[in-house]
């Protein structure tokens, strides 16, 4: 890792079907944009099991970026304003648990716009970069650490934060 | 660990090779992820190609891999080859996992050491995610042949003389009297001019008569249930008041009926019908409805004439609305599109400026069978107009009504430019922004139209007043415009404007997805699902969309539309069941607490509470996968195949490089 | 009760006095609660933007945060003028939609200890809360004196139903508000395809002749559709076509005579009060005639300067310009 | 060989510039200009109750801005006749923020001096100075230095209407300065300090 600039490590989720495709479409548009978002495609932003997130946070991401079709188009009709009422009550909880909920950021993005995918990517890459590294559950924040057995505080993905529909 | 997993990494010519190190990235998983079960790793320059494809099922045959990660292109391109490929050599499809590092890295980054970095976590967390996938089978589910369409426009009647055609039945609702929608309105078709009921009528005939065919005219859809294949339709059939089996159509009731109304649908209000009508001549069938809000005995309790000179004694004062239930394999969607309200525009003035018309107006008014017998006058109904100007993209391309183009009004406006010169020879402007004549035949028209003499303006409309400044401009409509080719503002006095208003999404479209578990876009317009390789088919299984209710368009695309969807309906009833992605949610019976928090989530009903077991369950043929429920779920009871939270947890772990025996600086 | 916080405006205690007093005469029958807001500025009317953005918004932003100071049960601002409404409402909006705008203006009031979060008030214009507020009926209910048989065309202007940011307008082009309004207090009113229509602005100032074509447009229609007078609800459309309108026949050879009210002074009148009492007099063009229709006698005054022949000489009392000089030094 | 005429010579010298001109005028104003959406559908030049008095209707101004005209566009008579009717930005189908560009662009037409009748830009600078003296705008002050200034010969002719005004009571002969105009004074002189880059 460079030491003189700081470079965050990512976890993207996206839907199957207006986020990933907006990706796909950067992709072939040649769009350059920042390197340090490793995507997870899920059908739906409604899928997003907000432990998935508090995973990725405790190991070892800096941020977490959620993305989805816009409201009202979404392929599986209205799941993606679940996944918006689940973002806001998991930015409360993170905000409870001491980090910043700029952390974790939900992008609407359609199939069309992979420029809009590359351009948020970029700029959710520098928000993380000025908030630093996150280290959490991690004692030495050295990234050379030993196989080892992760405290994990999230392993059971159950989800205490749903909101009844 | 036992599973032994194959990576595979891609050239893709120097697509990848460019800028990702797929040597490193091979030779990395080989040694690094070894001990998560990795016992090959190889780099070919196309994998995709039919070499790259053996090359994997050798593998899979000689060294008995249980699991492949091929790190190549995007899973929407190949995903489909290299299940097929897993599958010819005996694997099954679903143990196969597509790692993108072209479009999510090559094709995005240039620093080749940062993106073969990147490559690398994107490997890691498919090896981590394939140990975890569980093989899977597609579902089979016998289908009904039977057809449902909805929508007795051009494009309805279209797909269902296609499908009836091929032998199979159909049910074609409307929701209207007769069939023929929109297009039985129109006095002539662009660009070649036929006339629209010659061309027309014979269809509509057709699929009134046609053995295959159940008309369900006054009718409308009010539930849908099941999934593709077994769909259960609720139609409701409103009361006509006239006994369908007796009436012969004859007509005595609408000579007989006192009551005149205004007619709003067909005539676009430009016309009157009466409280008994069939709406044309030629409606299809041929029985009339009685107008219950209109009609004298309804309000008054008295009058009866329509039944004291109904020769068959086919008035019937009692008759009520029926619920008929069916069975349909597919539903075609039709329901086509409503015309922009023009006097949203308010600076046209119409409604306010009586000889300011709409394109649907216009066109009944020359129609030979319109209000005037196809006499272009003004609103007086007697003056023959002398300069008439015709003003496109009206409610169209502005941020302040509709975003889109309306696609028909350019083509639409140079109609009604020819029909005026022709009919009355009066001088004709017509103002554009941009003239969108893009289709066979129709950029000749406007040729033919410029030719005639019309006046084109390139400027959209300012307003449309009828406060002069001179002499010249008394008793006119003066149009103002920037004639944007000239540079100059210009005051138009003309006698008549017509607005070539551009279409919207049926004010009930969203009501109607919500029903038939289809989505729209902001626009309102129903969602295909791929704009262009799919786009009469839905994100729903077995319901297609065809016409306006998709987008605007012409007759020919809709037409086109509609036999589309009608293959696609064929091709599945001809498949006699069909095979569903086997990613579904599942219940736990063990686990589920019976809290009921994701009975509400799921948008295709197909989660139900089973009461007497006080546990939840989903029916796998309408659940369609998306997960929400598998997230919600408080006990962790339901589970989702392909996408389940091992799977994605350990996706995790391993794009986080945990998976490795020793962490590296990426 | 209706109670707001009142931005008076600059011409309302000068050109627009009329619209001062007869908006006093309507308080009480309305039972409408004005309060002032406590040293405001002007509002830059349509010029202090096109110099300087930024000092521009300040000054606009004084009023605000003045008024937000002073806000104790309303945090509703009234203005009559439609250029100040605009500016007030504009300043409101942008400095939301644009926030960098908003920060750099609160870095200005900073600077005279003051600050503004905009969205903190509604800004609406007098008839506005006439119309909506207090409503037609209650109007309708206070009139002793109906203005049956008054042909008048009613006169919106344009700074008041656009841009309308907030939506409070029935239209941007043709809205209703008015035409409502003087149809509650029993007048004839005529259509009137202009009634958004410009009245020139500050062209009576910068560019005669373009602003004697507006008021020409405006003035001439309104003659044609048998108006006896316009009503108008802002002071630059009052002051350019009563004030302008000899300059304008004289400059296109016309003889209009086209008075134009304040629709306060006309709820004045069907409420009850004298014309003296709701500023009826001080308008250039007389209205005398006009309301002599419904039965309203306005005592003579002086009257106004006849419509100059074209080929009569300038009346030019030389000794007032030196008086005008003194003016200057003043400042 | 094509000659260079000075058209020219701009046109291939001043390109990096030209490019910026627009975003240079959308960052400057108020709101969010949209400046850039405009599809030249003439809806602005067509609305304009004053367009025949311009030298280039609003639309043609748009244009120019995207092709960099700078010195054009800052001496345009266009920006100075806006009354401010907002036909053109209630109707613009691209929600472009047209009157608050106009004056954008009188802001910069007076920072470039680039004004070719100075009518205009004097008047809405005696009519600031008034208010940054009193607070208060003052008709008879500004109304008498502007003609004095600038029709001088029409100010005779005006009389009638401004003795009508005085001696109706409705032109005010001493201005009226708000209380804590040192206040005000404070504020625009840090205003003045800022600018709206962003």
């Amino acid at each position: 890792m460079n030491n003189e600039t700081f470079e965050p490590t990512i976890i993207g989720f996206t839907c199957n079907w207006c986020s990933y495709r907006a990706s796909d479409l950067a992709g072939t548009a040649r769009m350059k944009y920042a390197p340090n978002v490793r995507l997870i495609r899920l059908m739906c932003s409604g899928r997003l099991d907000p432990t998935f997130v508090l995973r990725a946070l405790s190991e070892g991401a800096d941020g977490v970026m959620i993305t989805g079709c816009h409201p009202g188009e979404c392929h599986y009709i209205e799941q993606n304003y679940k996944a918006l009422r689940r973002y806001l009550l998991l930015k409360r909880v993170l905000a409870g648990m001491g980090i910043e909920p700029g952390r974790v950021k939900l992008v609407w993005a359609s199939a069309a716009e992979g420029a809009k995918f590359a351009a948020e990517t970029t700029l959710f890459v520098e928000e993380i970069r000025k908030l630093g590294p996150l280290n959490w559950g991690r004692a030495d924040s050295g990234p050379q650490t030993v196989d080892r057995e992760v405290p994990s505080t999230v392993h059971n993905p159950s989800s205490e934060m749903e909101v009844p529909a | 660990m036992t599973e032994r997993v194959g990576v595979y990494v891609c050239h893709c010519g120097s697509n990848i090779a460019g800028t990702v190190d797929v040597v490193d990235v091979a030779n990395w998983a080989a040694e690094k992820l070894g001990r998560q079960g990795v016992i090959i790793a190889r780099e070919y320059k196309f994998m995709c190609s039919s070499l790259g494809q053996e090359l994997i099922e050798k593998d899979i045959k000689e060294l008995g891999l249980t699991r492949v990660v091929v790190a190549a292109c995007s899973p929407h391109l190949h995903e489909k080859t290299f299940r097929t490929a897993a599958k010819n050599a005996g694997l099954n499809p679903y143990l196969v996992e597509l790692a993108s590092i072209r479009e999510q890295v090559s094709w995005v980054h240039s620093d080749k050491a940062v993106a073969t970095a990147k490559a690398k976590a994107v490997v890691s967390g498919a090896v981590s995610r394939v140990i975890e996938n569980r093989p899977l089978e597609e579902i089979k589910v016998p289908i009904n042949p039977n057809t449902l369409v909805v929508g007795g426009g051009i494009a309805g009647i279209q797909s269902a003389l296609e499908i009836a055609n091929a032998g199979f039945h159909v049910y074609l609702v409307e929701r209207e009297p007769s069939i023929g929608g929109h297009m039985a309105q129109f006095d002539k078709t662009f660009p070649t001019l036929d006339c629209s009921a010659c061309i027309l009528t014979p269809r509509m005939v057709e699929a009134g008569t046609h053995p295959n065919i159940t008309l369900l005219t006054w009718s409308e859809v009010t539930n849908v249930a099941g999934y593709v294949g077994n769909f259960h339709v609720t139609i409701k059939k409103k009361a006509r008041f006239i006994n369908e089996e007796l009436c012969t159509g004859c007509g005595i009731c609408q000579e007989k009926c006192p009551k005149k109304v205004i007619d709003d649908v067909y005539e676009a209000g430009l016309g009157y019908r009466k409280a008994v009508y069939t709406p044309f001549a030629q409606a299809v069938p041929n029985f009339p409805v009685m107008d219950k809000e209109n009609c004298t005995y309804f309000i008054k309790g008295t009058c009866k004439a329509c039944e004291k000179f109904c020769p068959t004694g086919a008035i019937d004062f009692n008759q009520q609305d029926e619920m008929l239930h069916i069975d349909v394999g597919n539903i075609v969607l039709a329901t086509g599109y409503d015309l922009f309200d023009a006097r949203r525009v308010s600076n046209y003035g119409y409604g306010r400026l009586p000889n300011v018309f709409t394109s649907l107006e216009f066109e009944r008014l020359s129609n030979a069978a319109g209000p005037t017998s196809g006499n272009i006058v003004l609103r007086d109904g007697k003056t023959t107009p002398k300069s008439v100007g015709v003003i496109h993209c009206v409610g169209s391309r502005d941020k302040n009504f509709n975003n889109y183009c309306s696609v028909i009004c350019c083509m639409q406006g140079l109609k009604f430019a020819h029909l005026v010169h022709e009919r009355t020879g009066a001088t004709v402007y017509n103002f554009y922004i941009d003239m969108r004549t893009a289709y066979k035949a129709y950029d000749e028209f406007y040729q033919r139209v410029l030719e005639e003499g019309t006046l084109f303006v390139r400027g959209k409309v300012a307003e449309v007043t009828n406060a002069a400044r001179n002499e010249r401009e008394k008793g006119k409509l003066i149009i103002q415009v920037e004639d944007t080719l000239a540079g100059k503002q210009r005051r138009i006095p003309v006698d008549m404007v017509i607005l070539s208003s551009g279409l919207q999404p049926r004010k009930d479209a969203k009501e109607v997805g919500k029903m038939f578990g289809i989505s729209c876009s902001m626009d309102g317009w129903f969602t295909e699902k791929h704009p262009k390789l799919d786009p009469v088919s839905t994100m729903t299984e077995g319901i297609y969309i065809v016409g306006c209710a998709q987008g605007p368009k012409d007759i020919p695309s809709s037409v086109a539309q509609g036999a589309a969807a009608s293959a696609r309906v064929l091709d599945k009833i001809l498949q006699k069941e069909v095979a569903l992605e086997p990613i579904k949610a599942s219940v736990n019976k063990e686990m589920c607490s019976g809290c009921r928090i994701c009975n509400g989530l799921c948008p295709f009903n197909a989660i139900a509470f089973i009461e007497d077991d006080k546990v939840t369950e989903i029916n796998p043929a309408l659940c369609q996968g998306c997960g929400t429920c598998v997230a919600a779920c408080p006990a962790g009871a339901i589970s989702g195949t392909g996408f389940s939270n091992e799977q994605i947890i350990a996706q995790i772990d391993g794009l986080l490089l945990r998976n490795l025996e020793v962490q590296e600086a990426v | 009760m209706n109670k707001y916080l009142l931005y008076p405006g600059c011409s309302m205690d000068s050109s627009a006095k009329a619209y001062m007093e007869s908006l006093n005469s309507i308080v009480e029958p309305l039972d409408l609660h004005l309060e002032e807001i406590e040293d405001w500025n002007c509002c830059g009317a349509t010029e202090y933007l096109g110099i300087n953005l930024i000092p521009a918004y300040s000054l606009i932003a004084r009023n605000l945060a003045l008024a937000a100071k002073q806000t104790s049960d309303t945090r509703t601002v009234v203005a009559p003028c439609s250029a100040c409404y605009l500016n007030l409402a504009k300043a409101d909006y942008y400095m939301q939609e644009r926030p960098t705008l908003g920060a750099k203006v609160n870095e200005a009031l900073a600077a005279g200890g003051l600050e503004y979060k905009a969205g903190t008030l509604d800004v609406r214009h007098l008839i506005d809360v006439l119309v909506y507020d207090v409503g037609l009926d209650a109007i309708r209910k206070a009139v002793i004196h109906p203005l049956s048989g008054l042909k008048v065309v009613p006169y919106m202007g344009c700074m008041l139903p656009r841009p309308d940011y907030q939506h409070r307008w029935s239209d941007h082009e043709h809205p209703t508000e008015l035409d409502d309004l003087l149809r509650a207090l029993g007048a004839d009113v005529i259509d009137y395809p202009l009634t958004t229509s410009c009245c020139g602005g500050h062209m009576t100032q910068i560019g005669p002749e373009t602003a004697f074509e507006l008021i020409h447009r405006l003035v001439s229609d309104a003659d044609e559709r048998g108006a006896q007078m316009m009503v108008t609800v802002c002071p630059m459309c009052q002051m350019n076509i009563d004030a302008y309108q000899n300059e304008m026949n004289h400059f296109f050879g016309t003889n209009f005579h086209m008075p134009i009210l304040f629709f306060t002074q006309l709820m004045g009148l069907a409420f009850g009060r004298k014309p003296n009492e709701v500023g009826i007099g001080v308008e250039l063009v007389s209205a005398r005639n006009a309301l002599a229709h419904i039965g309203v006698e306005v005592p003579v005054t002086e009257e106004p300067a006849a419509p100059r022949k074209k080929d009569e000489g300038l009346p030019m009392p030389r000794r007032w310009t030196k008086h005008e000089g003194k003016k200057e030094a003043v400042k | 060989m094509p000659q260079m005429t000075d058209e020219r010579v701009r046109a291939g010298m001043t390109r990096e510039e030209d490019l910026s001109l627009l975003n240079e005028v959308s960052m400057k104003t108020a709101g969010v200009s949209h400046l850039e959406m405009c599809i030249q559908c003439g809806t602005c030049g067509g609305s304009c109750p004053v367009a025949a008095d311009m030298d280039h209707t609003p639309r043609m101004l748009f244009a120019m801005l995207r092709a960099g005209m700078r010195e054009e566009v800052l001496r345009s008579n266009t920006p100075w006749l806006c009354v401010s009717c907002y036909h053109c930005v209630v109707r613009c189908p691209q929600e472009v923020h047209i009157a608050d560009v106009m004056y954008t662009l009188k802001g910069m037409a007076i920072q470039a001096k680039l004004y070719t009748d100075s009518t205009a830009p004097h008047f809405s600078q005696t009519f600031v100075g008034m208010v940054e003296t009193f607070g208060r705008g003052y008709e008879l002050g500004l109304a008498t230095r502007h003609y004095l200034r600038h029709f001088p010969l029409r100010l005779p002719g005006m009389m009638p209407m401004g003795l009508g005004m005085i001696s109706k009571g409705r032109m005010a002969i001493v201005p009226k300065k708000i209380k804590h105009m040192d206040q005000l004074t404070k504020i625009l002189d840090r205003a003045k300090e800022l600018e709206l880059t962003s």
